[in-house]
Order: C-alpha cells, then structure tokens, then sequence
C-alpha cells in the first residue's frame, strides 16, 4: 500500500500541470483516471469523456515509449477505453447495447463516486480526532467496581456437612454384608443344561429361574451371560443379538 | 447553582477510563435524573477548555478542538492510515454495510488484505454479517468507536452525506457498475 | 466569562497524566499568567463534582471525596461456599467456641487460611477471645447473622448427633471418604 504523507489532500494531484509517469503513484486505471478528469475539470460532471480517453490513451503510449512496464489492468482500461473512443466516433448501431454514450456516462458515474469517497476521508482525516486534535482525560480515576461476594449456604447443607465430618472421623464400623452370587461354574452348568434341553433360539433370560431375588437375579444374569460367551467360545453355542440392547439369543451348535 | 444530580454525572464522567451510556452513568451514580443533567452539565462546559460530548450514545469530556495546538506539541499523532485505509474507511463509512467486493468496485481496484485489517484493529470497522448474495460475502460496518474517534454523534453527521446520498453516489453499488465490469472483461478476451 | 488563559490550562491539566508544576503548565501553554488562571480554575471548580487541588506544588483535576462512593461501586455476586467452608461453618455452629487446631481435628483435615475469611467475610463467625491454653489460640463463633441467615432461633435448633443418625447423615462413611479426596483435590491448586 501506498504510504501517503498524513495532510494528503486531494487536490495536490489534480494540480500539477503535467503528470509524472510515476506509476507506483496511482492505485490503477481508475485513480488515473481520476487524476487526469480532475486535471481537465474540478466538476467531474462537465468533463469530456472523449478528452480523458485521449489523455489516458495519450498517457500509456507514453509509458510505452518509455519501456516503463504497465500493469496488465492499466492495459485492460486502454483496450476498452479504445472501444469505448471507437463507439463515441463511429456512427451509432443501433443494435449495441448498452449504447456508447451510456458506457460514457457510467465512466463518469464511477469517477464520480470515487471522487466522493476520497474526498469525504479527506475530510474524515480533518476532523478533530481523539489523540490529535481533542484530548481525554489524561489520568482518570476510574469507576472500579468491587466485587463482594454473597456467600450462600442452607441449613441442610450446613446439618449435611457435619454429619460428615462426623461420620468421616467418627470410630467406624465396617460390616461386609454378604450378597448372593452365582458363580462363574454354576451358571455354565446351568446355560449347558439350559441350552442342552431346547433346539431352536432362546433368550438368556428364559434360562434363569423364575422367581429370584432381585439382587441375586442380577448376578445370575450377569454371570449366565459370560457363561455363554465362555460357551460360544469353546463352540458349543450360536449367539446371536438384532440390535443393541435386544434380546441376547442362544442356541446349541 | 451546581445540583447533586449534576455534581454526580460530572465526578463520574471525570473518573471514568471510557465514554459512558445514560445507562451505565446511571448504573455509576444511581437513581438520578442523568439526562437533565448531562444537558445541563454540556452547557455549562461549552466554551470552555474542556467540553462534554455525546457520541453514539456515550458520552465523554475532551479537550476543545482549538487548543489542540497547546496539547499536540507533546504528543505523538494517531495511527497514520495509508491513503488505502483511509478510502476504504470512507466507504465502509458512507456505504454500510458493505462487501470488500463492492469496496474494489468504488474503488477500481483490488484491496490488500492488511486494509480492512488494519481498520478492524484500530477498532473503527467490524465485520456485520454476510450479504444474503451468491457467494454470501462478509459485510463491514463502522463501529461506536469510529464515531467517538472522529467526533461524530452519529452516522447522520458524516461530512456531506446528504448531499452524497442526494446526489445518488451513495446508491448501492449499481448493476450498472457490474455491467461495466463486463464490458471490460469482454474486451480483455 | 472564561479567559483564553485559564481555557488553556484548564485543558492542560484535564489531559496531563500526571499532577503539573505551574512551571510544566507554563511550558505546555505557553506564556500565560498561569497562577492566576489556576486561581480562577479552582475557585470556579469549587463546590463542583470535579476540584482542582494543588498538592506540594504540583496541580491536578480530582473528583470531589465526598462524591468516592460513586467512583468504588460495591456488587454482590452470589457465591457458593466451598466444602471446607460448610463442614467449618458446621463445626464452629455445633462446636463453639472453638479454635481453628480444633475445627482441623474435629474434620481431621487441614483447614486453608482462607476458609475461615471466608465465613467472617459472609459474617456469620467472628472471633470469640482467646483460648486460655498453651499458646492463646484465637477462637470463633457464629454470629446472630449466622443464625438469620439459616432460619435458626438459637444455636439449640440444630439437630443433635441423634437426629443426624436418624436422618441418615452419619452413615454415608465411603461418600464422606470420596468428597473429601475431591475435595483435598481442590485445596491442592
């Protein structure tokens, strides 16, 4: 990007009588362009767009001639500027649409609007800006906010927590309840029996006696089901599951 | 005479590291009526050293612009913004919401990426959203910051924008432009 | 009316960052009758939300002190109490008065400095004497606060041991045992 001193203002272009051929000094065709409208007229309303497409076509010669290498877009504007020229001089056709003079007058319409865009953040640039031109308060005090926490407990929580402490550092008493379990052995003896008095597909669950306490049910199930796999493994039992969490079915091989 | 309501918004704007809503004024001095007072307080300030100002909403105190001369000389200048950051803050500014797309149409030509950038760090510009457009591309608005930067009170007060708008230069980039674009490529085969 | 002198160092003084000799406000407005504007300054700021004070020579902008509340705002946020916090409230309440060596043997953990902070910051222990034993430890109680707080009449509402069992509160011994690994966890960091 181009650095520009910082009391760029726009007019300093416009203002020199010839142009440089300092391309490192235009951003692209249009700002050229730009450049060279404001040199004919400062009311880019009234300027001829045929003059400018002469001077920019006037201007890359120039750099040509002078084996200054253009960037390709300066060379697109040309090539279309050239048609643009051609459209303006030759009788019109009818036929091309948009006509020539509507090409011209959109030219027109974007250097317009660039134009007002430079100059309006030339004059942002003007303005009394916070740090240059107006200045805050240096040392402020500052509006500090201090934090107090609320501390929140309730009675339950309060009663809760001693009866840990108390519990945690009172003399305990470990008692191992016992609960029933079926062992690995009684359940393979019971699947092998199970699984040996049906032929088709059964669910393990069928396999268990009815009737069970909960609590030893569950150890059954669980210890019938590595029974199983214990069996499919040595090749005695199929097992088969549909979906995850379905019944697990077992059959005899 | 000076009232407590008065002398309340005053100690807390002086105090304060940033500009203030009427909210957080209030939030600062508690039930007051804050509103009176910063009318109050602004004219009581104006002409003198140091003035009360409102700017997208907030307000703070500054300086008075025209003893910048006095307070300069010490200082060191803003961040400087090459003449492509200051174009497209113009145009974001005076356009938004708008596409880097339609930034380079404006401007005829391609923008780097350390532009935009740079304007978002400065805290002036930030990304709005996405165009509901092919492509959906990022839009760019200017922030509260940028108004308070440049000592504006809203978007309202941006030098000639309503001759701008008036003038149809501010119209969404057109499909006339496009069209333009076309052309060009056309003639480029 | 403002004299232009006295608009100067007003600025001057509003933007400095530091408190300011009259020699320093001479070299930054340059030749003014600096002393007189600072005495028209102060006087005018008299009374105001905002003063001018001159401390061992050098003047600066304040906000009024009797304005100080509104520059330190206070704001409570609610806040849990810690484990250790509860299970030392909880010993102080059934325990008092008793001092911090015999709160850690009673949870049989270590207890942080800040734990009982804490709790005085919440007001609802504060520090009963000293006990008359080896070493003078300082010992705590709980306040009336303590006894609003939780809805209490009096110390003698708590459940005793017995209630505690009944209710079940003594029995969970391996989720005591659990909480307190977590917690000695969290005192770690």
């Amino acid at each position: 990007m181009i650095e520009e001193d910082d009391n760029f203002e726009l007019p300093l272009r416009a203002e020199r009588e010839t142009l440089t051929l300092d391309i490192d000094g235009w951003e692209g065709p249009l700002d050229l362009l730009l450049a060279l409208a404001r040199v004919q007229k400062v009311d880019l309303r009234e300027i001829s767009i045929l003059a400018l497409v002469e001077q920019y076509l006037a201007f890359v010669e120039g750099a040509k001639a002078l084996k200054l290498e253009l960037a390709a877009d300066y060379l697109v504007m040309a090539a279309w500027l050239a048609f643009l020229k051609s459209g303006l001089l030759l009788p019109r056709d009818p036929e091309v649409e948009p006509s020539p003079e509507e090409l011209a007058l959109r030219l027109q319409l974007r250097l317009q609007r660039l134009d007002a865009m430079r100059e309006a953040g030339a004059r942002l640039m003007a303005r009394d800006r916070i740090g240059r031109d107006v200045f805050l308060r240096g040392a402020p005090e500052g509006l500090r906010v201090v934090r107090k926490p609320a501390w929140e407990a309730d009675l339950y929580e309060l009663i809760a927590a001693y009866g840990a402490v108390r519990a945690r550092t009172g003399p305990a008493v470990h008692i191992v309840s016992r609960r029933p379990v079926m062992s690995l052995e009684t359940a393979i003896e019971l699947v092998s029996r199970m699984v040996g008095a049906r032929l088709d597909w059964a669910s393990l669950e069928s396999f268990l006696p009815e009737g069970l306490d909960p609590l030893y049910r569950r150890s059954a199930l669980a210890s019938s089901f590595l029974a199983t796999l214990e069996l499919a493994r040595q090749g005695k039992v199929a097992l088969e599951q549909e979906a995850p969490f379905a019944p697990l079915m077992v059959r005899r091989l | 005479m000076i009232d407590e309501d008065e002398r309340a918004v005053e100690a807390a704007l002086f105090a304060a590291e940033a500009s203030m809503t009427v909210g957080e004024i209030m939030a600062a001095v508690g039930a007051r009526d804050v509103r009176a007072a910063l009318s109050r307080l602004r004219e009581h300030y104006a002409g003198r050293g140091v003035e009360l100002v409102e700017r997208a909403g907030r307000w703070h105190f500054q300086t008075a612009p025209d003893l910048a001369h006095i307070l300069r000389r010490t200082r060191e200048e803003p961040r400087k913004l090459s003449r492509a950051g200051i174009e497209t803050l113009a145009i974001i500014a005076y356009h938004e919401p708008v596409s880097r797309a339609e930034i380079e149409a404006i401007r005829g030509v391609q923008i780097s990426k350390g532009t935009i950038d740079a304007l978002m760090e400065a805290g002036w510009v930030r990304p709005a959203g996405r165009r509901e457009a092919p492509g959906r591309p990022l839009i760019y608005a200017t922030t509260p910051a940028f108004l308070t930067h440049f000592g504006l009170g809203s978007r309202r007060d941006l030098p000639g924008i309503e001759d701008l708008r008036a003038a149809g230069l501010l119209d969404p980039v057109d499909l006339a432009m496009e069209q333009l674009e076309v052309e060009k490529d056309e003639t480029d085969d």
